[in-house]
């Protein structure tokens, strides 16, 4: 128990530039905090975002990563929310599949003005991932023989 | 080798307050890559910025990153501020430090290390930016308005007004529209063609303004500032530039049982015809359906009486080809099928008539010469009862999801209309709400309520049956809870309206995109109401969503405004931020374009060499970039990896991915 | 059952969604046994919606109804007061002792003409 | 040789001699008959080398991508299931329709040659199916087998005996589709918790010895330059940081034929280490069908694929356990 | 050709003429109507509660039964047609409903809806054709006569798929073939009073009285129907003839 309460997870945000990135500003100038652990990337718009991105995240030792864009149907770039939707309802399945908890991996629609949604968000997913303690699936997917 | 600089900015208190920017600027200094690193009070400041400046020039700096308040704040600073020396803008990098770290933590420790984080990740970005060029494209100066009713006459008005020239392309035979068929106009309740026509014959005297009526759009290629679009002249079998409008061709044409569509074939006329008598062009045509001469062969009285020898059977579609800069979308609404309302009885009883049928029938020019009499008998109708709501609000399948916006008003002002002008008459409304938003609409239906003792049954009607002579509307009086059966002589259905059907091809041909009501959708629906997310196309009046007059013509102006704006510049800037395929490794599989919203990307067959005095031909993709927008839905969807995105490239995401991790 | 289980069971059976009703009365005008309808095709779908048990199972309306689907075809908003009608009708003849017709009220009425269909119909109709 | 496989060459012959075929794309003989390898016939000599039976397992497909360049017409068969791999690959302008005659063929399952040797059945000179049962004759006498235990896996829950493109087919026996549930082995893996599935798969990608071969053959992996192998995709390997491609090449793999995979099953049956790496595409498919629709890649030569498309009402990415859990 | 028929139990008993004369005619016309084995009653109304099961299972046998024997159901009686296309719609389209009827039938193999189901009128219209009865129409009838359709052939639209549901014309048009003069009236869609005859005779009362006077203010001299339960209702309290579209068809053809 103590282990998990002292770990602190590594959360990798993707934040689309209209909506989202946006938004993170606003919990900022409203001082609404969330965990320091959360680091966000500046995406043009969430369907920017490769799976490998999120992969990649994972292997390098991320715990948790989010997606966040616009919401669907006010997507800046018209639809591109709608292909993030698809691709990352297939990828979190899949890693569900592989055996990737799926409190890992989330997507939330957040807009330029829903600063306080932002922030409990983040609050919520720090938490949530806390709770699993460490990813090491995917860095340990594959073991090499002795 | 790269040489970056850093910047971390104190914002005064709001950075330093949290973060040791001293100890992240020192600590810096041994990222590999880094030359220069320093801290300040304001980087924003124009100190701040000459420190910028200087560290450039001085140590050759290659890229910097500015560790301060968000990128949406200041990064147009700091580029301007890069460039002014000779950095290109976009070897500027900003990390978040204010709204991402120092207002939203309070311990100093960690706010310092995720600081630390942030500049390293924007390093590691920055190591792989490269320089960019916005690109410059050239502005046709000249407008297209599809559509010539009130919306498009208005938009053409405004920005032939401006010293552009516009071009109206209208598919019947006159400009004029809806509003052109309309009796009276709420909620002023002025004559409608009393303030159409003069604007109408605006429209033929500007020499700036084009108008190609009878025409459509056949083909559009190109994008914003640069549309080559071909257009269908269909043949109209009468030369526009010989006909003068005598109208002796209509008194002698023999075939005279053609249906009326001007006045919602509540009437007949000839197959040579001027739609009607404020038409413009005052031009005649004929319908090749209809005259006997083009069907059978035999006749050509109208060639023989023609003083103008305007009249060419012969005639054939023909096609322009013109370019502009900008295009305006005006294609407006028709009243829904009624096949599926059969319970009110439509299809079977002459006296049920839509609002748009009425209207003809109030207009001094209809075929009643404006005295209301039935279709069925031509008697003064003594019990008119109005049906609200036919086909809108309906998501049975039948009808359409969606309020048609206008049918509160139009009603309320049929019904004080005839009240006025034939106080014998009995008016009854079903209504299910009155929705009248709008200045001075709700004081408009109340005076049809309190002065003009219009009758507004709150219910809808079950069923129309008509029984000895009379139409039976049997309906719900919802506030008495009672079923009530109105003896009348008249009904009038409240139709909803739907876009024009032809919008549908032209939204394919524009790659604008549209609902699945057929209206097109707008680029945002507070803020960029007027265009369509394709750029250099703009959408007025009701091909956007249903409104009336005053809204359309509001929203006519607007877009002539965007229009005149964009003519007003000799050539665009173009975000540098767009996708970009590599040829050496696209497959050519199309997926890229089945995702991107804007139409950017076309297919080419390019000749590659092989080596060896070999070539083969390869299908390739090629992103235009002054449509692309630079979302970067393609570059994932691109299974080669081939596709990318300048300034958001797959390597600097991944290498912030990264830095973010590395522990 | 509880009070609430009944209810949620004629929301079940009944298969329409009375939150999509836009109260327009359409049912009502269309009704052909209106005049014989205590509670109106339209308060049969506002009653289920705002769970007035009571007045629904007291309702004389239901042995009224002709189930002619009149309500049903047109309905703008694809709710069904027939459906909401019939749920009712079945949850209070489900009930012990309470079917819609009695053997003693037959015979006067049944004369030489009468079809079995409507015999079959009436039974299935009114009683469990 | 069987009648079939003697009515095939004879179409191969037939072909041949038109003159508008310049050459066909099939089977050729190895040393054995079990080691058959696609291969290209230009002339009616060469044919005496073409072969084929159960052991003929191989896609042909992928092959047209560079061969329908080649001057003249292509003629090519395909069994049922390679028939959707072709489809697709017209879809994704990889293979031009009109430069390739397709004759779709018989097929009644193929033998998966690691399980014909597990059961130690070597030196085979002939095969012939009778019922559930496959008989072979080899150098040591004759053995029979079931069906259901030498069958390469993807044969066991078969696509059915549609061609979705053919020009004309080569097809003397009717038979029946066989009804079987593909998804079976994904609900069990989906039954499981995350713990168990991570062993799972933990286990079978050790396996992995990156030999390529899976990707290789794979229609669907036909890029002119894989991401694998392009440094600007940023998951090219390196020589000092190969972890991110070692761990996830499978991964990444089925991510990018997701949509697109016609489930052939060629890179379960080429792996050296039998990975079932088909149970990765198959996770794919069964969500995209129970998410987006029953979609068939390669069913149609046209349209978007389930990942180039939307609806105004897909399901959340936060929501989707609970429809892809099959709970 | 030979057909499968489904006649109901009032078509045995109180409307014999319907059936006598619909076998009459569709031999004439070339239809052999092969009444299906072991039918059971239908059940006179469509259960519309979604927990209804067993009721419906009559039905589903005749379906069934239909499937394997040419794979169409022809109906005459408005209300089977009404029972058994609805639940020939549940069977196709309703998982649950199609789930519980198949545990309950236990057949070798479930049916899902595959049997089509047509009334009498539609197999004039869409297999013999109005064109051909018309060519062999020895008596025509000449009279004004209102088409009476009443709710169960028509409602709901969507899953009787027989006509528009607020406009319907084949009776019209089958009137038409038979050399009447079809009268066209907008009360030809409204319930007669159904069943609730039993319950609150005067309700019926009403209905057929308005539905008489809508069509003699048009002219007609009298209605035809297809459904015994209408007949019955119009006939005791309309005051206007009311027949069997059946009766009227063979005696055009000559063979009543």
């Amino acid at each position: 128990m103590q282990e998990v309460n002292n770990f602190t997870p590594n959360i990798v945000a993707f934040c689309c530039n209209w909506c989202s990135y946006a938004g993170a500003d606003l919990a900022g100038s409203s001082r609404l905090s969330y965990p320091a652990n959360v680091k966000i990337i500046r995406v043009p718009c969430s369907c920017r975002v490769n799976p490998m991105f999120v992969l990649k995240a994972f292997q390098q030792g991320a715990d948790g990563v989010i997606l966040c864009g616009c919401h669907p149907g006010d997507c800046h770039y018209v639809t591109g929310n709608y292909y993030t939707r698809r691709r990352m309802s297939l990828l979190f399945s899949f890693l569900n599949y592989m055996g990737i908890e799926k409190e890992r991996t989330r997507v939330e629609w957040v807009s330029a003005a829903e600063g306080a949604k932002f922030s409990e968000v983040m609050n919520d997913f720090v938490a949530k991932v806390t709770a699993l303690g460490e990813n090491k699936r995917l860095q340990d997917l594959r073991v090499k023989e002795e | 080798m790269q040489k970056i600089g850093v910047f971390i900015c104190w914002c005064g208190s709001n950075i330093a307050a949290t973060v040791d920017v001293v100890r992240v600027a020192e600590e810096i200094k041994r990222e590999p890559g880094v030359v220069y690193s320093a801290d300040y009070q304001y980087m924003c400041s124009e100190n701040g910025q000459q420190l910028i400046k200087n560290a450039i020039k001085e140590y050759g700096l290659t890229g910097i990153v500015i560790g301060s308040c968000s990128p949406r704040m200041h990064e147009a600073t700091f580029r301007k501020a890069a460039e002014s020396v000779g950095l290109n803008p976009y070897m500027v990098e900003v990390a978040n430090l204010r709204e991402q770290v120092s207002w939203i933590h309070k311990d100093k420790e960690e706010a310092t290390e995720k600081a630390l984080i942030l500049v390293r990740t924007a390093i590691a970005k920055v190591r792989l930016n490269a320089p960019l060029k916005e690109g410059e494209s050239p502005v046709v100066k000249r407008a297209l308005v599809i559509g010539g009713g009130i919306a498009g006459i208005q938009a053409a008005l405004d920005i032939a007004e401006a010293g552009y020239p516009v071009d109206i392309v209208e598919k019947n035979a006159t400009i004029g529209g809806r509003m052109a068929q309309l009796d009276k106009t709420f909620p002023t309740l002025d004559c409608s063609a009393c303030i159409l026509t003069p604007k109408m014959v605006d429209c033929a005297q500007n020499e700036k303004i084009d108008i190609l009526s009878y025409s459509e759009i056949e083909e559009v290629k190109g994008y914003v500032g640069n549309f080559s679009v071909k257009i269908r002249k269909k043949a109209r079998y009468v030369d526009e530039t010989k006909c003068t409008g005598c109208k002796i061709c209509m008194t002698k044409c023999p075939s005279k049982k053609g249906l009326d569509e001007f006045n919602m074939n509540l009437k007949t006329r000839t197959a040579i015809h001027i739609p009607f008598a404020q038409a413009i062009p005052n031009v005649a045509v004929i319908d090749p359906e209809q005259c006997l001469k083009l069907k059978t062969g035999k006749c050509g009285i109208c060639q023989k009486f023609c003083g103008a020898g305007a009249i060419d059977y012969t005639m054939k579609d023909s096609f322009i080809e013109r370019q502009y800069g900008a295009i305006v979308v005006a294609t407006g609404f028709k009243p829904i099928d009624l096949t599926a309302f059969n319970e009110y009885g439509y299809a079977d009883n002459k006296d049920v008539v839509t609002s748009l049928e009425l209207e003809r029938l109030m207009n001094a020019a209809g075929p009643t010469n404006g005295v209301l009499l039935r279709p069925s008998d031509m008697t003064h109708p003594k019990v008119i009862t109005f049906i609200q709501c036919v086909g809108s609000r309906d998501v049975s399948g039948c009808g359409k999801p969606y309020c048609s916006k206008i049918c509160c008003m139009y009603t309320a002002k049929h019904a004080m209309l005839i009240r006025e002008k034939y106080p014998d008459t009995e008016v009854h409304v079903f209504y299910i709400d009155v929705r009248t938003p709008g200045k001075n609409y709700d004081e408009f239906y109340r005076r049809a309520v309190e002065q003009y003792n219009v009758d507004y049954i709150k219910g809808m009607v079950g069923k129309v049956y008509n029984e000895n002579g009379k139409l039976m509307v049997q309906g719900s009086d919802l506030l008495n809870n009672e079923q009530i059966v109105i003896p009348s002589d008249l009904v009038v259905l409240a139709t909803a309206i739907e876009p024009e059907p032809s919008v549908r091809k032209i939204a394919t041909l524009l790659t604008a995109s549209i609902d699945t009501n057929n209206f097109l959708n707008e680029s945002h629906p507070k803020l960029r109401p007027v265009e369509s997310p394709t750029a250099g196309v703009y959408l007025a009046g009701v091909c956007q969503g249903p409104k009336d007059i005053p809204e359309t013509v509001s929203q006519a102006s607007a877009c002539a405004a965007k229009v005149i704006g964009l003519l007003a510049k000799d050539k665009l800037k173009t975000n540098p931020c767009v996708a970009s395929s590599n040829e050496m490794m696209c497959n050519g599989c199309s997926q890229c374009a089945n995702v991107c919203a804007y139409g950017a990307i076309t297919y080419v067959d390019k000749e590659f060499r092989l080596g060896g005095g070999k070539t083969e031909i390869r299908r390739v993709a090629s992103v235009n970039p002054a449509v692309c927008q630079g979302c970067g839905a393609c570059t994932v969807t691109c299974p080669s990896g081939a596709m990318d995105l300048s300034g958001f490239s797959s390597k600097q995401i991944m290498s912030e991915v990264e830095a973010i991790c590395k522990k | 059952m509880t009070r609430q289980d009944t209810l949620e069971n004629i929301v079940r059976i009944s298969g329409t969604d009375a939150k999509k009703c836009m109260k327009c009365g359409k049912c009502d005008g269309r009704c052909p046994a209106y005049n014989d309808m205590d509670v109106k095709p339209h308060q049969f779908v506002n009653y289920v919606a705002e769970g007035k048990l009571e007045k629904l199972l007291a309702s004389h309306a239901i042995w009224n109804c002709l189930s002619c689907m009149a309500c049903v075809e047109r309905c703008p908003r694809g709710v069904a007061p027939q459906g909401v009608i019939e749920a009712v009708r079945d949850t209070v003849i489900r009930m012990q002792g309470n079917n819609g017709i009695k053997a003693e009220e037959i015979p006067p009425i049944v004369d030489e003409m009468i079809p079995q269909q409507l015999l079959v119909s009436a039974y299935r109709k009114y009683n469990k | 040789m069987s009648e079939l496989e003697k009515r095939i060459i004879e179409k191969a012959a037939t072909l041949l001699a038109g003159g508008e075929i310049k050459r066909v794309v099939g089977w050729k003989k190895g040393e054995f008959i079990h080691d058959p390898s696609p291969a290209t016939f230009e002339t009616e000599e060469s044919l005496k080398d073409f072969i084929y039976n159960d052991f003929c397992g191989a896609n042909l497909s992928k092959y047209l991508i560079d061969i329908f360049k080649r001057e003249g017409k292509t003629a090519v068969f395909l069994k049922p299931c390679d028939s959707y791999s072709f489809n697709q690959l017209v879809k994704e302008h990889r293979i031009k329709r009109e430069n390739v005659y397709v004759v779709g063929i018989e097929c009644h399952g193929k033998l998966a040659n690691y399980k014909v040797e597990e059961k130690g059945i070597t030196g085979i000179t002939s095969e012939a199916h009778e019922g559930e049962n496959v008989v072979f004759d080899t150098l040591y006498g004759k053995v029979t087998a079931s069906r259901e235990e030498v069958l390469l896996d993807r044969c066991l829950t078969c696509k059915g005996k549609k061609h979705v493109v053919a020009d004309e087919t080569v097809i003397i026996n009717d038979y029946e589709d066989k009804v079987s549930d593909r998804f079976a082995m994904v609900r069990e893996l989906e039954a499981m918790t995350a713990e168990e599935r991570f062993a799972f798969w933990q286990g079978q990608l050790s396996k992995c010895i990156r030999c390529n071969a899976c990707r290789n053959v794979c229609p669907a992996c036909s890029c002119l330059k894989c991401v694998f192998d392009n440094p600007q995709s940023g998951i090219a390997a390196k020589a000092n940081d190969d972890t991110f491609e070692e761990q996830l090449f499978h991964v990444i793999r089925a991510f990018h034929v997701s949509g697109r995979c016609t489930d052939c099953g060629e890179c379960s049956r080429v792996c050296p280490q039998h990975i079932p790496l088909h149970l990765l595409n198959r996770k794919f498919i069964k969500d995209i069908d129970s998410l987006y629709g029953e979609y068939q890649a390669g069913e149609e030569a046209e349209g978007k694929t389930p990942l180039t498309s939307y609806t105004e009402s897909d399901t959340e990415p936060n929501n989707v356990f609970t429809v892809t859990e099959g709970k | 050709m030979k057909i499968c028929y489904y006649p109901g139990c009032t078509l045995k008993t109180k409307a014999k003429e319907l059936d006598r004369y619909a076998r009459l005619s569709a031999e004439a016309l070339g239809v052999t109507m092969e009444e299906i084995e072991n039918w059971q009653c239908c059940g006179a109304v469509y259960p519309t509660a979604r927990d209804e099961i067993a009721t419906k299972l009559s039905a589903v046998r005749a379906l069934d039964y239909a499937k394997h024997n040419g794979g169409k159901l022809l109906t005459l009686c408005s209300a089977c047609h009404n029972v058994i296309k609805r639940v020939n719609d549940d069977m196709t389209n309703d998982e649950n409903i199609r789930t519980k009827a198949n545990n309950y039938l236990a057949l070798d193999e479930a049916y899902a809806g595959e049997t089509q189901v047509i009334h009498y009128l539609e197999m004039l219209r869409d297999i013999v054709g109005f064109d051909a009865i018309k060519e062999k129409v020895v008596n025509p009838i000449g009279k004004k006569i209102g088409a009476y359709y009443g709710c169960l052939l028509l409602r709901p639209g969507k899953v009787m798929a027989f006509d528009n549901p607020e406009n319907p014309t084949i009776i019209e048009d089958f009137l038409q073939a038979i050399g009447a003069t079809p009268v066209k009236y907008p009360m030809r869609n409204e319930c007669c009073g159904a069943y609730v005859a039993l319950k609150n005779e005067n309700l019926p009362k009403e209905r057929s009285k308005a539905i008489v006077k809508n069509a003699e203010s048009h002219g007609a001299e009298m209605l035809v129907t297809a459904c015994p339960l209408c007949l019955y209702n119009i006939q005791k309290n309309g005051g206007m003839p009311v027949v069997y579209f059946t009766e009227l068809l063979a005696e055009a053809l000559g063979v009543k």
